[in-house]
């Protein structure tokens, strides 16, 4: 056993974090100090940079355009892009139809894509949750029925994060509606500027637009849109649920996140010390810490089990349960320990600590993250299956 | 031991909730927040006209002499209605804080207040006091004639509706001082900005005001007691709001699990959302036991009682009525995120009560302070 | 609203409490204030003691025997019985099968049974769980066979609290084993001296014997012994469940706990001061007594509605449930407060404080509060029936 | 980054897993237990031909050199044997305690508990000193021959069976000194009884105990660290054995969830019951990993780095462990709180390890206190 980083890595670690140190835009970097998103063009434009250095689409193998990175040098690169307040990368396209394409999708579809994946040129979202379809997806509604060269596709999606914001859209759609609700669904790839598609913002409890309906009224999608072949929808969806662990649990922006907590506790006074001196707030976060350790360690072993080329299983499905209710207690705690400097809410001007001023953004933002792709209560359904051989 | 309300408290009750359900609703709540407003003059008068500004204050100053548990009826309601009015933080905390007060100028201002004429707001805390109201760097100067302050009152709930601003100051040898300073006054500005729950606050900053000697309400040790148990009552009204919203939360979560269908059953009969609903049910009826305890407790001078009452009841609500909140929102799913629902409004609704004048970690070391006193202030 | 007693409760406080003080044994009080239960002839003898008074079935109305108290006198009464430090009384007599006969009874079986009860005499103790049925009572399968004037009783009970101190058992047993599982259940009352019936103690972890086996051969029972009638078992048992709900949150001796962990922190030094001094094990008795007063109160609210004459309903379900898991976090505390001096076991000789070398016991005993009467799952479920109207 | 055990550690692990098994179990256990015996002379010595006693020490005093992971693969396979062999508190603990204070006569004795010869037992901890070792009222006081001890060393783990107890106590100056008192030393009292998890302990009684000069190990502040540091040793030992333990009581929850029925189905059938496993096994997940954290980053002699890690373990694990251990009796009903069966006698050993030099809240406070420290010892 060995807990260390080889001296290549450490090499690599460096390497990455002067590069950070260059090329965080000060008005990320001041955004992310307080706890706030990135709006799209600081978004875009960041995965962009991104995406000239060749580091965007940091999970991918090098021939489809990646930097072809062990599982230790993903981790390290997150953790270092946390500790520089760079937000993570939109997962639509480098994390989710990227490798669904390099893994099922045809020579013309990948050689259409990927490359403004890799470069962050063009952007994604995902069309799977409908109205009536959240935790249960099998049973999803929208139809495109083929009509020549084209499906025809007419439907409502929902909770789609960032189609405002999107070019192309990955949707799961019923192509058959006879047979078993999962074998009828197939993988399409729509463009957003397709005419017959309505998108209606949904505004969160975190005061911004994230999220939005996006209504499909004979929308005409080209057959060779579709990845796979008809009814592969759910084995793709599948597919994706397992890829990628090794960021799922968010240890990177939960450690710069407690760093933060501590920070804004010690720059805020209270009489003539400050918010730290307090022994009970230092006790939150050290239980915070704690526990941040164990889901650290436990995401470890997951790296050292994909580098050793494993399968993940239950193991490491625990670790978004976990991460995510780490994410949700840190956020509260934040919120919590700034007492009436955190109630404040549309104030220009600090209150005092203006990064308390704007923990209720992240705290309410981050009441999704046990909700959606797939609710906890579903994912530990799905591990007590395993435990249980059911 | 008796948990019945008498038949004025009913009437109370009943009163307020059907004033709010006729003149209230979460379409004009929703209005109001995207207007950036908390305040309506012609809700104002009528509830001034239904009694709710003169309840809880001597008949001496033209009150009816009500108790801290008629405070925490209306309370609830507008908890349980996201009534953002600022009935508790423009009429009750300022006008508690004059009564407790006593002097002649605090009771003449209190008869304004109680009888709906004027509207108030209490200026004690600041940004580097935490939730300490004796944490004071705002400073007055005394000269031959008036007084001048110099200071920033920090989250002062309401300040934009008052007329007048009870600012706590201190003097040059320390002593604390309750100024009442007119919104009129020259060299105050107020920085407004909407809170957590929807209703508004605002930064008071003091650059030399300039005030008649006779503007000093109070001065000494009674100042930092009486906003002490002007927040005490305060709080016990936020344990009620808090209980009303938490209730209306499960009302609505117990009827969505009934109706809302996944995997062709509805949600409800998923063992482990009945948990929860059962979770939140045992949270909300203890939660209502220790309201009416910090109702009937806390409704006293003796600090040593009413601050181990008030700190046992926030302590415990301000956690569970978080964990239903939390709870409503994740039975609900991605609807309970949205501004569409009222789920998340009322989450942040008791986001923001939760912490007001104090969170359970506060109230907590609160509890330990008076166990460690036995029983003396 | 008024949290007051009355004038004449207060009284009555003062007589039951100057009473314990001059009745209480001091061996009994020695156990409890070292957190230690009273064996068979300290409970035993205490419960003759307050039957002689007349102060052991507390919850019965006058013509059977009881002293006619109202809710909150019996409220009054268990406070102060737990702080005089003397134990509940057995519940199986008083509070179970006492009830069902004065309810259910027939003019001869109160004749026999009630004044034994009473004057604590008589021991009961009660034959419900089976070895496959526990949580699942209905299924339960000890049979009862009509034979003339007799029932032949058949099969195995489980769980049997007190059997090798009891003088008779009121059972559960299957009269009909045809007709759906509820309806084929009777109770009956069976004298343990019957031939036939063979105890085997089972020992629970915290080391002493409460529990047993009981194994019913062609034990014949009079019929006179039936209560009510056949078929009527599962609504006598339904009955018991929601009977006497004033002590059921065991508010008395979580009080009663907690102040003795108070000064087992005050009385056991640590270097030059004593571990009392320590805030964070102040703020866990803090937190403690705060969970305390919410179910204190819940409690109150439940005797006050008692009085006035209202029925259960969910509002006290919960009593039990958040009183077992508040009994279980204080013997928790206890455990763990006390450092290595709780980690003692059968010790004569004090090892520092001695009341926290015997806090295992309680500790390890209250892993059964959330088991035994239906776990705290199956109280769960019950309520969630009545919240979502199923 | 690597978890993979090497090859002599795969070995040493298959090696503790196959002698348990065959050379102990759980009813050799309840026959100890009811005997009042936790400690077996055959098995000592299999165990010291096993290399288990000579596995972590120096090869200068005749040990393997190994790491302080492979103390914890022994110390888990015990707990999940529920083993109450003295093993860690006769050999390991006070091995280690010898090594750190790494005085020629303490390698000497060192030497014998490597070679199974010798057994000890640390005698650090007093009444009034919670988990302290610095909070010593034990007195050595010095004439010319010799020394003479007075006090009373509490809840010595293991005693009974040691050869030799390594005795903490303060000079007249205030100096700590570590003296070796043998078992038969006149003025040496042992008062044994059976601890939580079913093996045994004393108190040590020093009226007046007569040894020569030599006896006195070390003495300064060496004494107190080298404590310390074999604390941690064992906490990291106490962690796996934790580790070990709840393991063992998931997977037999596991399968009674499996196999046992009411209400005509399997409990594991039911969601509460799912979510309950679910949540015991990513506990036990978290928990090893943290296990093997300790493992590496608590064999240092840097205090500080060592004291977090450990502490950070032990807090970690010795809650989890107690929630796995609570959630798997609770499962279990009936049958999970009676000696009959092996669920309970986990629950308690998981209860001893958990607070066996030190809980969860001794712990954060001492993480607390390495934070505050900033690094610095």
């Amino acid at each position: 056993m060995n807990l260390e980083f080889t001296v290549e890595e450490l090499a690599f670690q460096r390497e990455v974090r002067e590069w950070f140190t260059e090329n965080v835009p000060a008005s990320l970097k001041a955004r992310s100090d307080n706890g706030q998103m990135p709006d799209k063009d600081e978004q875009h434009g960041w995965e962009q940079t991104l995406g000239k250095k060749g580091w965007l689409a940091v999970g991918w193998p090098a021939q489809h355009g990646g930097p072809g990175w062990t599982a230790t040098q993903r981790y390290i690169f997150d953790l270092e892009r946390a500790r520089a307040g760079a937000p993570p990368a939109s997962p639509f396209g480098v994390s989710m139809v990227g490798p669904v394409l390099y893994t099922f999708g045809s020579a013309d579809q990948k050689k259409r894509h990927l490359t403004g994946i890799v470069s962050g040129d063009v952007h994604w979202c995902q069309g799977y949750s409908e109205p009536n379809s959240g935790s249960d997806l099998a049973s999803l509604k929208t139809a495109a029925v083929r009509d020549g060269d084209h499906y025809v596709v007419n439907g409502q999606k929902i909770w789609t994060t960032q189609a405002h914001w999107a070019d192309w859209c990955f949707c799961l759609v019923r192509t058959d509606p006879v047979v078993k609700q999962q074998q009828g669904i197939s993988f399409l790839l729509i463009d957003m500027s397709t005419p017959g598609i309505e998108i209606r913002p949904i505004h969160s409890i975190d005061g911004h637009h994230h999220l939005n309906e996006v209504y499909f009224t004979d929308v005409r999608v080209p057959v060779e849109n579709l990845v796979g072949s008809e009814g592969m929808g759910w084995t793709i969806a599948k597919f994706l649920l397992t890829h990628e662990r090794t960021t799922i649990a968010g240890v990177a922006d939960s450690k710069r996140e407690i760093e933060r907590l501590k920070q804004m506790l010690k720059d805020t006074k209270q009489g003539s010390g400050c918010r730290w001196d307090d022994a009970f707030a230092r006790r939150r976060v050290a239980e915070l810490e704690i526990d941040l350790a164990a889901l650290e360690y436990t995401n470890f072993r997951t790296v050292a089990a994909t580098e050793e080329g494993k399968g993940l299983g239950a193991e490491s499905s625990g670790l978004k349960i976990k991460g995510t209710e780490l994410q949700q207690a840190i956020t509260q705690a934040m919120v919590e320990l700034g007492g009436h400097l955190s109630l404040t809410w549309d104030n220009d001007e600090p209150v005092g600590n203006f990064a308390f001023n704007r923990t209720r953004e992240r705290y309410n933002f981050l009441r999704a993250a046990t909700i959606y792709g797939g609710t906890n209560e579903i994912q530990k359904n799905v591990i007590a299956k395993m435990l249980l051989g059911l | 031991m008796d948990f019945r309300l008498s038949d004025d408290q009913r009437l109370l009750d009943d009163s307020a909730s059907k004033y709010l359900a006729g003149q209230y609703s979460f379409d004009l709540y929703r209005k109001q927040l995207s207007d950036g407003i908390a305040f309506d003059s012609s809700r104002w008068s009528a509830m001034a006209e239904l009694g709710w500004m003169a309840l809880p204050f001597p008949e001496s100053v033209g009150g009816f002499g009500g108790s801290l548990v008629d405070i925490q009826l209306i309370a609830r309601r507008l908890g349980e209605r996201l009534c953002t009015d600022p009935w508790l933080t423009c009429a009750i905390l300022p006008g508690k804080l004059l009564e407790f007060v006593g002097t002649d100028s605090a009771k003449r201002l209190l008869a304004d207040i109680a009888a709906g004429t004027a509207r108030g707001a209490m200026a004690a805390l600041e940004t580097n006091g935490h939730y300490d109201p004796g944490l004071i760097a705002t400073r007055v100067t005394e000269s031959g004639d008036g007084i001048r302050l110099h200071g920033i009152k920090s989250v002062v709930f309401g300040a934009e509706y008052a007329h007048v601003l009870l600012v706590t100051a201190r003097a040059q040898n320390g002593e604390a001082m309750l100024v009442a300073v007119p919104s009129t006054a020259d060299g105050l500005t107020l920085n407004n900005y909407r809170v957590v729950d929807g209703s508004r606050a605002s930064e008071v900053v003091l650059s030399g005001v300039r005030l008649p000697a006779s503007a000093v309400l109070a001065r000494g040790r009674v100042v930092i007691d009486a906003v002490k148990r002007a927040m005490d009552v305060a709080n016990a009204a936020i344990c009620a709001d808090l209980l009303g919203a938490a209730s209306a939360m499960l009302k609505r979560t117990q009827e969505y699990a009934r109706t809302r269908k996944q995997f062709g059953v509805t949600i409800g009969s998923f063992q482990v959302i009945q948990h929860y609903l059962v979770d939140m049910f045992i949270e909300t009826q203890q939660s209502e036991s220790l309201v009416w305890m910090a109702g009937i407790l806390g409704d006293t001078p003796d600090c040593a009682d009413r601050e181990q009452a008030i700190s046992t009841a926030k302590a415990y609500i301000s956690r569970s009525a978080v964990l239903v909140a939390q709870k409503s929102v994740q039975i609900h799913g991605g609807i309970g995120v949205t501004e569409e629902l009222d789920i998340g409004h009322y989450f942040r609704r008791v986001t923001h009560h939760a912490q007001l004048f104090g969170d359970r970690d506060h109230h907590v070391q609160r509890y330990m302070a008076c166990q460690q006193r036995d029983g003396k202030c």
